[in-house]
């Protein structure tokens, strides 16, 4: 789908002309969609934290430990399993692609090809869900065992619980783009589930890193 | 200044009018103007504020005897935290940033209304669940939470389901002013009048700016702190359990990352409303308006990095105890730079007592006092001696009640005019103005020498400290009996409202010859606050200059406002131009 | 075709994929401006990066712990 | 904008610094200057900690450093309220003032500025550097302790242990002794599975938080006898407010002998079993009789019963038991089968209760060991 920065100009033209005849555009628009684009990333932020502060405890458990990972009634906790990691994540980051396809599809006014990416995200992204699900069960060590646990299953856990609210939010868009909410012009919603999901993917490589890789 | 000298492009996006809220429950319940927002804020805060206050006099009838007879232990654990836990969450911040800030800050920046209006009152509307949930714990079989408002593990999750609904009614608040900072923030960025630049900004817009930074970023903080808590409580997660890697001291790491720049939450726009109330009372411009504005912001940030001065005797590393007490001993620099500032802005002016006044003079002193008290304990050898002692509860009611509560006490009385239209008794106003002062000073000063005689905080009874040190049963004989003032004052605050709403005078639209932008509209103000978004083209507060502002509602708004005689004490009045 | 072995082919040839597109669509992103757009092409950025950890991790040149 | 109302402002000049400014400066410096002397050289004890009551060298250090800040706080204090009531009644308004008067349009001036910047960074920097010095002087004494004592706090009394006893010697009312002179280390922890308590010595103007599961210790050269009030100053559930013991400071000859008396009352208490006469097997088959039923002998720590899983009890680098963070060492186990224990989830009878002989201890300890 890699689109040529020629071919992409003309789009953008045709997607103005098309813009233009629609003459719904609505001068506040333009206010409101900032302002809510603002609100949106602010609220990206704070979420930020939220993680942030986990990661905190993690380290600072990590780093006072004795040794890592740590040892449980006498044995040590061997170390996830970094092929099926690495596949899920992969799983994640594509939906990541998708989800962009799908609101540059929208932007060139293409619903089917908007239906389409958005339905693949919202595929893979079950498919991580389901992925962590299997990581849950074949963990080597329990939320409520060792420091080691207790960081990774909160962790991934509110990572998974943010995934699933991503799935159920791009549902809604999905339906919603199709009953006629979002116009050509006016796809606020689209540009925050869009964000939302590569917040999500982001999230992710961070946490991929200081549980699977270190 | 003319408008030629500052071509300013239209904003006509502002200027649309939404149709006005319909029907009882639109206009008063379930409203989204943020001045109606601003007034429920205030309500709730002052209910819950006679509750958390009527904690403290149990508290103070149970020490009035050493033994402590009074209310059984876990009784008085209970009351103290649940004082605690109330007058943070959900007295101070709530009316500090919720009622102030929510009723202020869009007049002030000629916006008609916040960024995100269905928020905030969604924000408001947590609070009363979060209220709820929280007061529910006291018909838990063991009762309320009891380990302080600070909830310590591992004693606070040994004690009983009361923990869980801390942290569950901790995290319900935390969300709405997470909320409630993330709208102040896009409305100031986004929706200011036209020529309103960051430099012609109002102080009180300012601090609410500052203050909505710490809101957003530092109490997602503590509601990662609270859901481990719960996790720890309710699911055995070894997050803080030593036995299982866990350690205590990362809870008192989360919970201060949040809990200091909280306190700034209360303070900054404490020093807002100084920064507000000087001014108009002096009749003179304020003193260094960008030191103080940039202050509030040195104050934010540097808020951020200073919380381990709550920990040192915790057991945290010797070394870490250094930059955090000199970070902390580097906060007192803005805050100096504030107190000199108002302290010159007093300097060559025309001061009227009025009650909004009288509270903004007596905070410099108090605050200035709780402050130095402050340097004390970011020592952090005296803080081996001082910290869990009746020194630092003094400290912090200093800052808090002599700061925050009289700040606001302040802000209330100024701008209650502009919210009803109704102005306040000053003979009552002044009467409760000196019963808080007196109260304060009669219930805290004699708690800074408790502490450093040796009385631990929290204690139910002190006979052993009673018997080392027998002036101390006199003392706490006599905070109980100051505290009582404070009740009264606060009581007379309620009667004063009650009274004024039905029988006060009229106050127009400028009682006290202010000049910043809300006192350009009619009180209380119309639900879309401006007909016409004016154009700011200076800093409001120079009094020999006309008014900075063009495209007002009003046509013939006197360029140089002064106070009407309903405002100033009787008899301080003669004709204008006499 | 152990399961391991077919994980780490499903991630080393997926970051490829991925990793690619991904470059692609924060090069035509780059021009435009506007907040959203920003935020987009650091999130794009970062998630670049994820797949390069994905792609040394399938390799076990990362995370190759000796278990 | 037409010009209504020609209420323009009427300026109040101010003549100089203002009607009294400099008597006013004067005055408070006066009463500055008498505070001053009052709190550095008055016996205010009430107010200020003072040579009165301070027990330790360090409670002369951080007396110093209080009244150092002190003399601050109140010059600020007085000069701030001073200048506020000051300014507050030289410029208020007068009765019967036109209501157009107003103030003198100064909105700032960059040498004040610089001066109330300047200044108050240059007191925090000596404050920074004096508080560093008493610091460094409290966190790593240069003269090495000559006595280790440990201080373990449970809910809701402290237990002192002294170097060369097996375990604690004194029963939870019992009182804590320091000899007057010679510096000395404190160790302080809270009981495995306690809360978080906090170790306060007013007179020692020093507290230490007793945390489960780490050491912080104090260092503290008592430098008056007398007997002194330890209180928890950490809230550590519904009985902290009781939660107190007594500190008494002998001088170095008594706290010697009392020191001897307390070995030889330890001593007497039981006999000290000779653990090399103890045969694993043997412990087995006790294990299984009496011990079995509350422990888990192929089980971790966690393996609880009703007390913990033993094995790996001696060697287990996760669960550090004694109280200076290393491995127990077998006489640890048998002051716990003499003396039993009392932890979170439940308490362990002593000796008498189980009807171990000396032998049955021996036998257990080699066997407890033997579990790798």
């Amino acid at each position: 789908m890699a689109v040529s920065a020629k071919a992409r100009s003309s789009a953008f033209l045709e997607r103005a002309s098309v813009e233009a005849r629609f003459h719904d555009v609505d001068p506040v628009y333009a206010e409101t969609r900032d302002i809510r684009t603002l609100g949106f990333v602010l609220f990206l932020l704070a979420d930020c934290i939220l993680f942030s502060s986990f990661i905190f405890a993690y380290l600072y458990l990590r780093t006072s430990a004795p040794v890592w990972p740590p040892v449980v009634d006498g044995k040590q906790i061997e170390h996830l399993d970094v092929a099926f990691g690495a596949m899920n994540s992969i799983v994640l980051f594509g939906s990541g692609v998708t989800m962009h396809f799908a609101l540059e599809s929208w932007k060139n006014l293409k619903k089917a090809a908007f239906n389409f990416w958005i339905v693949l995200t919202i595929a893979l992204g079950l498919g991580f869900l389901s992925g962590q699900a299997h990581e849950y069960l074949s963990a080597p060590m329990t939320w409520t065992g060792s420091s080691f646990g207790a960081s990774f299953f909160t962790l991934t856990g509110l990572h998974g619980f943010h995934v699933f609210a991503g799935v159920v939010f791009l549902t809604v868009l999905a339906i919603q783009a199709n009953r006629g909410v979002y116009t050509g012009s006016k796809y606020f919603g689209l540009v925050a589930g869009t964000l939302y999901w590569h917040f999500v993917d982001v999230i992710w490589v961070l946490l991929f890193f200081l549980f699977y890789l270190w | 200044m003319d408008v030629a000298a500052h071509p300013v492009e239209q904003h006509e996006a502002h200027d649309h009018i939404h149709p006005a809220p319909t029907g009882f429950i639109q206009k008063y319940v379930f409203s989204i103007d943020h001045k109606v927002i601003a007034i429920q804020y205030f309500v709730t805060g002052l209910l819950f504020m006679l509750i958390a206050g009527s904690f403290a006099e149990l508290m103070r009838i149970q020490l009035w005897n050493p033994k402590g007879t009074f209310m059984d232990y876990h009784t008085f654990n209970q009351m103290f935290t649940m004082h605690g836990t109330v007058m943070v969450w959900l007295v101070l911040i709530p009316l500090v940033t919720g009622s102030l800030g929510n009723l202020v800050m869009p007049l002030q920046i000629g916006a008609r209304d916040v960024a995100f209006p269905w928020l905030n009152m969604l924000s408001f509307w947590l609070i009363p669940v979060s209220g709820l949930i929280l007061f529910s714990a006291f018909l838990l079989p063991d009762g309320a939470p009891a380990a302080g408002w600070t909830e310590y593990p591992p004693i606070s999750i040994q004690q009983g389901t009361g923990g869980i609904f801390y942290c569950l009614a901790i995290i319900v608040v935390g969300i709405s002013s997470t909320l409630t900072g993330l709208n102040f923030l896009v409305t100031i960025f986004k929706m200011r009048a036209p020529g309103m630049t960051w430099t012609r900004m109002p102080l009180f817009t300012w601090a609410t700016f500052a203050t909505a930074l710490i809101n957003l970023f530092a109490t997602v903080a503590l509601s990662a702190a609270l859901l481990a808590l719960l996790f720890a409580q309710a699911f055995n997660v070894p997050f803080f359990d030593p036995a299982r890697g866990g350690s205590p001291i990362l809870y008192q790491h989360m919970f201060w990352f949040y809990s200091h720049p909280a306190v700034y939450i209360f303070i900054l726009p404490a020093f807002g409303v100084i920064s507000e109330v000087l001014p108009t009372f002096a009749r003179k411009t304020i003193f260094g308006y960008k030191m103080i504005a940039f202050s509030s912001l040195a104050i934010a940030i540097l808020g951020f990095a200073v919380w381990a001065h709550h920990m040192f005797p915790s057991g945290i590393a010797p070394w870490l105890q250094i930059p955090f007490m000199i970070l902390t001993y580097l906060i007192g620099i803005p805050t100096g730079i504030k107190i000199f500032s108002w302290m010159a802005t007093l300097w060559g002016g025309r001061i009227q007592f009025t009650t909004p006044m009288m509270y903004a003079l007596a905070f410099l002193g108090t605050f200035s006092f709780g402050g130095i008290t402050g340097v004390y304990l970011a020592c952090v050898p005296v803080d081996f001696h001082e910290h869990g002692s009746y020194f630092v509860v003094a400290h912090f009611h200093y800052v808090v009640g002599g700061g925050a509560v009289a700040a606001f006490f302040a802000g209330f009385y100024y701008w209650f005019p502009k919210a009803t239209g109704r102005m306040l008794s000053e003979k009552m106003g002044h009467l409760s103005f000196w019963l808080f002062m007196i109260g304060l000073t009669g219930t805290f000063m004699p708690m800074h020498w408790l502490g450093l005689e040796g009385m631990p905080r929290r204690y139910a009874s002190y006979e052993v400290f009673a018997k080392a040190f027998p002036d101390a049963v006199f003392w706490n004989r006599f905070e109980s009996l100051s505290s009582s003032l404070m009740v009264l004052s606060v009581l007379l605050v309620a009667i004063n409202i009650i009274v004024s709403l039905r029988s006060g005078r009229r106050a127009g639209n400028n009682p006290w010859g202010a000049r910043t932008l809300e006192w350009m509209i009619s009180s209380p103000a119309p639900y879309y606050n401006f007909k016409k978004i004016p154009i700011v083209l200076d800093k409001p507060y120079d009094f020999t200059q006309p008014l900075p502002y063009r495209n007002l509602d009003d046509e013939h708004q006197d360029p140089y406002p002064v106070p009407s005689e309903a405002a100033l004490p009787r008899g301080a009045t003669a004709a204008v131009g006499a | 075709m152990t399961a391991a072995l077919l994980e780490r082919t499903i991630a080393l040839i997926g970051s490829l994929i991925v990793g690619g597109t991904a470059t692609l669509q924060l090069r035509n992103e780059w021009p435009v401006g506007g907040l959203a757009a920003d935020v987009t092409k650091l999130l794009l950025g970062l998630m670049i990066l994820g797949c390069v950890l994905a792609l040394l991790a399938s390799l076990d040149i990362l995370g190759a712990f000796a278990s | 904008m037409s010009q209504v109302a020609p209420s323009a402002p009427q300026v109040v000049p101010v003549k100089g610094l203002g009607p009294g400014f400099g008597a006013v400066t004067v005055v408070l410096t006066i009463v500055n200057i008498a505070m001053t002397l009052a709190v550095l050289y008055l016996p205010l004890d009430f107010l200020l900690p003072s040579e009165s009551n301070a027990a330790s060298d360090s409670a002369l250090a951080v007396d110093g450093l209080f009244k150092f800040m002190t003399v601050f706080g109140v010059a600020i204090t007085i000069y701030v309220t001073g200048y506020v009531a000051y300014f507050a009644w030289v410029f208020r308004r007068r009765a019967g003032e036109p209501i157009n008067t107003v103030g003198v349009p100064i909105h700032d001036s960059t040498k004040l500025e610089i001066w109330w910047t300047v200044l108050p960074t240059l007191l925090l920097v000596v404050l920074m550097v004096y508080t560093i010095v008493v610091w460094k002087q409290l966190q790593f004494p240069n003269t090495a302790a000559s006595l280790t004592t440990e201080v373990v706090a449970h809910q809701f009394y402290f237990e002192f242990r002294y170097p060369g006893l097996q375990g604690s010697i004194y029963s939870p009312k019992g009182e804590m002794h320091l000899p007057a002179g010679r510096p000395v280390k404190i160790l302080v922890t809270a009981g495995e599975g306690d809360v978080i308590h906090q170790f306060w010595v007013p007179e020692f103007r020093q507290k230490i938080a007793a945390v489960p599961g780490m050491v912080t210790e104090l260092n503290i050269t008592p430098i008056r006898t007398g007997r002194y009030d330890i209180a928890c100053s950490e809230y550590c559930g519904k009985n902290h407010s009781i939660m107190q013991a007594k500190l008494v400071v002998d001088s170095p000859a008594d706290f010697d002998k009392w020191l001897a008396a307390a070995r030889v009352a330890a001593a007497k208490a039981g006999p000290t079993i000779d653990l090399a006469t103890g045969d694993a097997g043997a412990g087995k088959t006790a294990f299984t009789q009496k011990c079995a039923a509350c422990h888990n002998a192929a089980g971790g720590f966690d393996a609880k019963i009703v007390g913990p899983g033993l094995l790996h009890i001696i060697d287990d680098p996760a669960h550090p038991k004694l109280v200076d963070g290393s491995a127990p060492t077998p006489e640890d186990i048998e002051n716990i089968l003499v003396k039993g224990y009392t932890g979170p989830i439940g308490a362990m009878p002593n000796r008498q209760a189980n009807g171990l002989t000396d032998g049955d201890i021996a036998n257990l300890v080699a066997y407890l060991v033997s579990l790798k």
